[in-house]
């Protein structure tokens, strides 16, 4: 595996950066709210940019390789080195990850959770930017492991001092669901370690020895990873803190754990279980493609039965990730190319769906969908975006989320590696039904809350056009005011750009998947 | 399939163990659905005696006549007695299932549909040859007290501490 | 790209993916500036679909030229534009010299759109015959029905959307229609649903309108599952053959070369066959999954008639009509004489030629008058009549438009906005002669009458079913026929004949409300009264009662009444006219798959060789022997039955009698005169049941509805989600609070060693986990049997999948 | 003779036995359902003794039903004993089994 190493300044930058904004905003009084709004903007900005910088002056033509690649001595005592790099698998997430935090921030800017105390907030914004960046760019399993950690923290005070009325419970379950699956996660990494003669935990490397250890031991190390990010991801079974999490945490939170928190676990099968661990992962892949397709028939029951918008929107994404879990358990190209550009488009759909929730419940302070209904009239432009979303979410062609529904369904068809293919032709129709359900609901919930006339409690107060931003008293109906349309924007255009040109990302996967693909091929007997 | 029937699978066999298993079947489905204890002990007698059947089947004689003698012999003796000593309806009973117990179909049938699988996927269609005589009780006696001495003994105690066991629980004092 | 210099194929047809890229643009625009424009948008709209047309125009007169260049086999060939990666080793010749034979090569132009496994997908266009005809009748109608918008939806609410989403919808027929592979085609396709989903639901305020919207979206969605299983199969059964050819599974031409390769695995073939007509079904609202057809006439009627002529309900048969080698084979139409779209084109003929019995809405009647048409064309692909079908959709499209234009028009100006035939309408032809005249043309045409367009095209049908030996059909075809022209000389008759009533008389009824356009009058009161005074309110204020309506409905009216008799001249065999089959028809002729297409005595030789002269009944040629080596064919070779009036008579014949019969009762049931019929229903039972299975569609809503839905919507999803709650959380919250309660236990003992406190405490402990684990822990054992076998089973599985 | 007949056959018993032991509410009834089960693993056994014709599968089906027999004498005992105590030999009754 050759590597590029021109520029290799921008990764480390492009990821500690947040943290000089954090060590700034320690000297700022907690009071000044502006200073640390404006600080908390510029800095994600700053990165963001770095990010764009990097995106710029990455070589396309050689995405398969590791670039702007690092592998320098970190703690030589369990031979982990500082190894970073990116290719085409991870650049888009990286990028995401930057984005997606500039709009959360700027969003921020008018809609501060009620707990208030900015200063903390937006610190820990960015430190949780710092761990989903650092993820992304890790080539060594600890160093991957301590970023995959930094993540947790964060959210898990995000939830817990902003979230709703049931916080406490929802964090709690949160942080003890995922620390459970990353012990086991851990475990799984030390076997491998150890397994493989203890020598490195550079990707690399264990990618080379892994595919040698026995078919057995491969298949239970697997299980342990398997856990750790089905957990993570989430999987059928293991999803249950999702709808928890996603319906406490504060707007912010969601959107970020929706765009990013949940590909860690995604992205870590694709680049660590997968290619480690070959004949494991050839195992389990039935595995995976059942309970990736009971996700998805399962979150859409659960959606089906939802009286609360913003669970509703939470359980589609386990259906959604569903979809995304099935494409990579074919282990074929298109299965995994689906795959990372489902998380991308799920990432912009459904943080831009939690987004609008957000602002549904400012504006209504309820999300109860028998008592929301014409919004259209109320507030026409976040209607006609919330239907915008709701299409793009239930995989309208011309829109992102097409692309990483249909050729996962696609690659259902005949999976690699002599997988069980009347298995997975059943999986594949199974999932085509999905979709219809997927209308299902989201059409459902569409029609109630949008269409129709305005409910008559909220119908008083109603100004239809951009109104006053910011007010915390009282149901004032106003429509999208500036501020959202500054974070929104950027949503809508990738997701429609994205959905009309998909070569823009498949051209940077494909050859990365399919190279990660040989090397898969070449460890099965 | 029919080149086998033709060649190694002894038709006549076969024919015998179906009938005898469609019986077996629909007694044991009896058994576990009619509303008169009675009658289900009595299904349960034909079901043992088709296993015993079938244990002639396969070249089991000694099995077969120990399952006979035990089985139908003790067991579903002890059976009617405990229904007759728990003074339980002769006749038909309403309830004698659970509230739940629509929940054991998708469990039994889930349960059936994975043996099934793993069965037809293992010995999907292998063919056991014909035993030349059927298995002489001497090599079973064999076993019993070479390699197999230590679990009959153990064996008799259990059967003895059942016995005590059961005076004492059912001694009326 | 360059396209590699040709006589035949020209500007127009090199950029015919111009067509539907300028309503897309002008959706944009509309959607951007729309409500800033002084005509609130439908300038932009119009002016984009005048455009589209003239290229359509264009591309249609130059494909012309280039059939004709190849049939003269001039010098020059008809050289395909064969753009992008390797797809210029296909085949870019035909052999010229025996007229009508030779194979037309279709205009293909292709860019990078995706790629995966190294492998690159396009997006482009793939012009033929079919898809000039369609492209230039969609552009064509689309800008009619958008004229006729002006007037009909002036001063709505949602004036400025309503233009953007029509204008969407036609483009993304267009897409649909000229789509190089099979993604595209998906891509239109689904824009049409949504815009279906939109204009359907266009007075969103009234929860019915919603709803017919969402049963609209959600019956087509649950086709489309087909769409995507069949275009997946089909992919992996075509893709290692199309890339030895320098294409891949996707395309369209690949997929059709394939198919009739005679190297396609058999069984492949049918189940994607059937994959993809299951999405046929729901698109062109074939039975089973018609029932949201009628319901879409909620939307406005101008969307009904640029639904239901078309555009979106033709995409179905549009799609079979585009893959035919696919269904040809698949279902081996040549050679056996009965197929699955035959059957659900048969049924679907009668059953909605009788639910159109007894509708009161003339939109209801015109929609099941659509789907039983549609099965006509369904019928006509399901028997080997390609032609006579595809020149069905072309007909039917002028006729069915115009007669819901007339509708429009009569609930514009004649009705107060009522559709309702029995109590609303009654001689208008006096009143609004234009709307009369047009609409007894159509209906004329629509019946089959001889000289009418619908003649040429449905009678063709039914002939060559009985040719191609579908004997049944031939029959189901007939009495087809028949109870077309009934069920329309009954809505006729109460439209424009007999007293007039209601509305039509002048009167104001409040039940009026009910109907559609009701919702956009509440419209102006609960909104803000924007977009100018309430076109309809001062206009009724203005001249009460029925009247002509204003140029701009009329004349769209009279175009397509001119149409409906004139275009079926293109095809008459009776006047012994073929154009649609020298022109729209693919030729089943092999071509050879080679790239050096110049040499032109070679390339001929081989096609000679691949394909002898073609006589009458021959049984050779592509279709029924497979492409010799080094040739490909990518339609299969159809015959056509020779008209003759004797053998049309008998649908005239019956055409006559339903025509009469309908009138005769239509005078007594309606017009008061005495005779046996008069309420039957009401005497004789077998009537009455009829009647009521009629009247609630077969009861299949309820089944749809009540049943499937329901059941899914509460009982399913509601388990589902108990489940979740109970089962999993249980166990998640019982971890964690017996975790908790044993730490509790140790801080006890750790704290005080008393033995009592000890047991105290662990008799606390056992409670309290005891009441963790409640939901799974119900003390019973028989339960606790259930869950330990269940955890057995899912372990055997696991075992089993990991075969370990 | 097909291997899998015996398998299969002793497959239906096990899951119908296990629908009787979950179904059944009558104390007797579940020791009957148990017995199904019981002599499904049976069959399984000698089907495998006949296959690679060894004595063993025999010896293990003897073993089995001398430990049915007992399991039979004791749970009979025991059903007799509730129904002193209470009357009634109903399953669901009992449920001092809850923590």
């Amino acid at each position: 595996m050759q590597t590029l190493t021109n520029d290799n300044w921008l990764l480390t930058v492009g990821t500690f950066l947040p943290l000089v904004g954090v060590a700034l905003m320690m000297f700022v009084p907690a009071s000044d709210e502006r200073a640390h709004k404006q600080i908390g903007i510029v800095t994600s900005a700053a990165t963001l940019a770095v990010g764009i910088w990097t995106l710029l002056r990455f070589d396309f033509d050689q995405s398969e390789k590791l670039q702007f690649f690092v592998d320098s001595e970190w703690i030589t005592v369990i031979h982990s080195n500082y190894t970073i790099g990116l290719d085409g698998i991870s650049l888009p997430l990286y990028v995401l990850s930057m984005a997606v935090t500039l709009l959360v921030m700027i969003y921020t800017w008018d809609n501060m959770p009620d707990a208030g105390n900015p200063k903390s907030f937006i610190m820990l914004m960015l430190v949780l930017q710092v761990g989903m960046a650092g993820s992304f760019i890790a080539q060594d399993l600890i160093l991957f492991f301590v970023f995959f950690e930094v993540v947790l923290l964060p959210m898990y005070f995000m939830i817990g001092v902003w979230g709703g009325e049931d916080r406490q419970y929802a964090s709690l379950k949160f942080f003890l669901y995922t620390m459970f699956g990353s012990a086991l996660m851990l475990v799984a990494f030390l076997a491998l370690f150890f397994q493989t003669g203890a020598e490195s935990f550079s990707f690399h490397h264990l990618a080379e020895a892994g595919a040698l250890i026995d078919r057995d031991v491969q298949v239970w190390i697997f299980a342990g990873m398997f856990i750790g990010f089905a957990v993570k991801v989430p999987m059928f079974p293991f999803h249950t803190w999702l709808p928890d999490a996603h319906t406490q945490a504060p707007t912010q939170g969601s959107v970020i754990l929706a765009a990013i928190l949940l590909k860690l676990g995604t992205y870590g099968f694709v680049r660590i279980a997968i290619p480690m661990l070959p004949q494991g992962a050839k195992a389990w892949a039935p595995v995976i493609g059942i309970l990736a397709v009971i996700g998805i028939i399962y979150g859409a029951l659960g959606c089906l039965a939802q009286t609360d918008m913003k669970r509703l929107i939470a359980f589609s994404s386990v259906a959604h990730m569903g979809f995304v879990m099935l494409g990579i358990s074919t282990l074929t190209e298109f299965g995994i190319n689906a795959a990372l550009f489902g998380m991308v488009a799920h990432g912009l759909i459904t943080g831009m769906l939690f987004f609008l929730a957000g602002s549904v419940k400012h504006r209504y302070h309820t999300l109860e969908i028998n008592r929301l209904s014409g919004m259209l009239i109320q507030m026409p432009r976040l209607g006609w975006i919330l239907g915008f979303a709701a299409m793009a979410s239930l995989g309208l062609p011309g829109l992102a989320g097409f692309w990483g529904e249909f050729p996962a369904i696609l690659s259902a068809y005949n999976p690699n590696f002599g997988l069980d293919v009347t298995l997975y032709r059943t999986l594949m129709v199974i999932a085509a039904l999905g979709t219809v359900l997927a209308a299902a609901y989201l059409l459902w919930l569409y029609q109630r809350t949008a269409f129709g006339r305005p409910n008559p409690e909220f119908a008083g107060t109603h100004s239809v056009g951009a109104a006053a931003a910011d007010d915390h008293h009282g149901a004032d109906i106003h429509d999208v005011t500036p501020i959202e349309w500054i974070a929104w924007t950027p949503f809508l255009i990738a997701i429609v750009v994205f959905g009309v040109y998909p070569q823009l990302m498949f051209g940077v996967m494909d050859p990365a998947v399919t190279a990660l693909v040989e090397r898969v091929g070449a460890g099965i007997p | 399939m029919s080149a086998l029937l033709a060649s190694e699978v002894n038709v006549a066999q076969n024919v015998g163990f179906y009938i005898i298993a469609a019986l077996m079947v629909y007694g044991a489905l009896r058994v576990v659905s009619t509303r008169n204890v009675v009658h289900a002990a009595l299904w349960l007698v034909v079901v043992l005696g088709g296993v015993a059947a079938q244990y002639i089947l396969a070249a089991a004689e000694f099995v077969a006549v120990s399952q006979v003698m035990v089985y139908i012999g003790a067991v579903m003796v002890l059976f009617l007695f405990g229904i007759m000593l728990t003074r339980a309806t002769i006749g038909a009973e309403s309830d004698l299932n659970n509230r739940g117990w629509g929940i054991g179909i998708p469990v039994a049938a889930l349960l059936l549909a994975v043996m099934v699988w793993a069965i037809i996927d293992e010995f999907g269609s292998s063919i056991i040859e014909e035993p030349a005589q059927p298995m002489p009780t001497t090599a079973l006696s064999d076993v019993f007290l070479r390699e197999g001495l230590v679990p009959f003994l153990a064996l008799s105690f259990v059967l003895l501490a059942a016995a005590i066991g059961a005076i004492v629980l059912a001694r009326k004092d | 790209m360059m396209l590699a210099a040709s006589a035949s194929t020209g500007w127009f047809l090199e950029n015919a993916f111009l067509i539907p890229l300028i309503p897309a643009i002008g959706f944009a625009i509309i959607i951007g500036f729309g409500r800033r424009l002084p005509k609130g948008g439908s300038e932009v709209g119009i002016a984009s679909m005048a455009l589209s047309l003239a290229i359509a125009i264009g591309a249609t007169v130059q494909w012309i030229q280039r059939v004709g260049s190849v049939d003269e086999g001039s010098g020059e060939h008809a050289l395909g534009g064969v753009f992008g990666f390797a797809r210029s080793v296909f085949p870019t010749a035909t052999e010229g010299g025996h007229g009508g034979e030779a194979y037309v090569e279709p205009v293909i132009r292709s860019w990078t759109w995706w790629q995966s496994g190294g492998l690159e997908f396009g997006l482009g266009q793939h012009i033929d015959g079919l898809a000039v005809m369609l492209l230039l009748l969609v552009a064509f109608i689309s800008l009619l029905v958008q004229i006729f918008s002006t007037e009909y939806v002036a001063g709505d609410r949602r004036y400025t959307h309503f233009f953007a989403a029509l204008t969407l919808f036609s483009a993304g027929m267009l897409v649909m229609v000229l789509a190089e592979n099979m993604i595209q085609l998906i891509l239109g396709w689904e824009i049409m649903g949504l815009c279906s989903f939109m204009l359907i639901g266009h007075w969103w305020e009234e929860e019915a309108n919603s709803r017919a919207a969402l049963k609209a979206f959600f019956t087509v969605r649950v086709g489309d599952m087909g769409l995507l299983v069949g275009t997946a199969v089909i992919f992996f059964g075509a893709n290692q053959w199309a890339v030895e050819n320098g294409s891949n599974g996707f395309s369209i031409q690949a997929i059709s070369g394939w198919a009739m390769s005679g190297e396609a695995s058999t069984s492949v073939l049918f189940w994607g066959a059937v994959a993809l007509f299951i999405a046929c079904i729901g698109k062109s609202g074939q039975f089973p999954l018609h029932t949201w057809l009628p319901d879409a006439m909620a939307g406005p009627t101008p969307v009904s008639s640029l639904l239901h002529s078309s555009t979106m309900v033709v995409a179905g048969v549009f799609l079979v009509a585009r893959l035919y080698p696919v269904f040809y084979t698949g279902f081996d139409i040549g050679g056996t004489n009965v197929n699955l779209i035959a059957v659900i084109g048969a049924i679907t003929i009668v059953i909605a030629a009788a639910l159109a019995f007894v509708q009161n809405d003339i939109k209801k009647v015109l929609a099941y008058s659509t789907v039983s048409q549609l099965g006509y064309m369904m019928l006509g692909l399901g028997v080997g009549a390609w032609l006579p079908a595809v020149f069905h959709i072309f007909t039917h499209a002028f006729f069915k438009c115009c007669l819901f234009l007339a509708a429009g028009s009569i609930s514009h100006s004649g009705s107060h906005h009522s559709f309702d035939m029995k109590k609303d309408m009654g001689g208008l032809w006096r009143k609004m002669p234009i709307t009369a005249g047009s609409w007894m043309i159509s209906t004329a045409a629509l019946c089959g009458v001889p000289f009418f367009s619908g003649f040429f095209s449905k009678d063709e049908i039914i002939d060559n079913a009985h040719n191609n030996g579908y004997t049944f059909f031939y029959y189901v075809g007939l009495v087809g026929a028949a109870m077309t022209a009934a069920y329309m000389t009954r809505a006729t008759y109460l439209t424009f004949f007999g007293t007039a009533r209601g509305a039509a008389a002048g009167e104001h009824h409040d039940e009026h409300e009910a109907h559609d356009t009701a919702a956009h009058h509440d419209d102006h009161d609960a909104d803000h009264g924007a977009h100018g005074a309430d076109h309809h309110d001062d206009h009724h204020g203005a001249h009460a009662g029925p009247h002509e309506s204003p140029w701009r409905i009329t004349a769209p009216l009279v175009i397509l009444a001119a149409l409906a008799i004139g275009s079926g001249y293109l095809n008459a065999p009776a006047v012994g006219t073929h154009y649609f089959t020298d022109w729209v028809e693919p030729r089943g002729a092999a071509v050879e798959l080679d790239g050096y297409a110049s040499d032109e005595g070679h390339s001929e030789a081989l096609g000679l060789a691949a394909l002898p002269r073609a006589e009458e009944g021959y049984s050779e040629g592509c279709g029924y022997t497979d492409p010799s080596p080094g040739t490909v064919c990518y339609a299969p070779k159809l015959n056509h039955a020779e008209f003759s009036w004797g053998k049309a008579a008998p649908s005239i014949i019956l055409v006559a009698f339903g025509i009469g019969i309908s009138a005769w009762l239509s005078l007594g049931v309606f017009g008061g005169r005495r005779n046996p019929f008069v309420g039957l229903t009401r005497r004789f039972a077998p009537a009455r049941w009829i009647h009521t299975l009629l009247v609630r569609k077969y009861f299949l809503d309820d089944l749809y509805e009540r049943v499937i839905v329901r059941s899914v919507a509460h009982p399913i999803s509601k388990a589902a989600y108990w489940v979740n709650q109970n089962i999993l959380d249980g166990v998640v919250n019982g971890v964690g609070k017996s975790g908790r309660s044993a730490g509790d236990w140790v801080y006890r003992n750790v704290d005080q060693r008393v033995v009592d406190g000890a047991v105290k405490a662990s008799g606390v402990v056992a409670s309290e986990s005891g009441h963790a684990l409640q939901p799974i822990q119900s003390g019973r054992v028989n339960q606790y049997g259930a869950l330990l076998f269940g955890a057995a089973t899912v372990g055997a599985i696991l075992l089993i999948l990991l075969n370990i | 003779m097909y291997a899998a007949n015996f398998l299969l056959l002793g497959a239906v018993l096990f899951s119908i036995g296990v629908f009787g032991v979950i179904a059944r509410r009558n104390a007797v009834m579940v020791l009957m359902s148990i017995e199904l089960i019981l002599n499904a693993v049976n069959i399984n056994l000698i089907a495998f003794a006949l296959m690679n014709d060894s004595a063993e599968g025999h010896v293990f089906a003897l073993y089995v039903i001398a430990v049915a027999a007992a399991e039979v004498g004791v749970g009979l005992a025991m059903v007799l004993m509730i129904y002193r105590n209470r009357r009634s030999i109903a399953l669901d009754e009992l449920s001092e089994m809850r923590g």
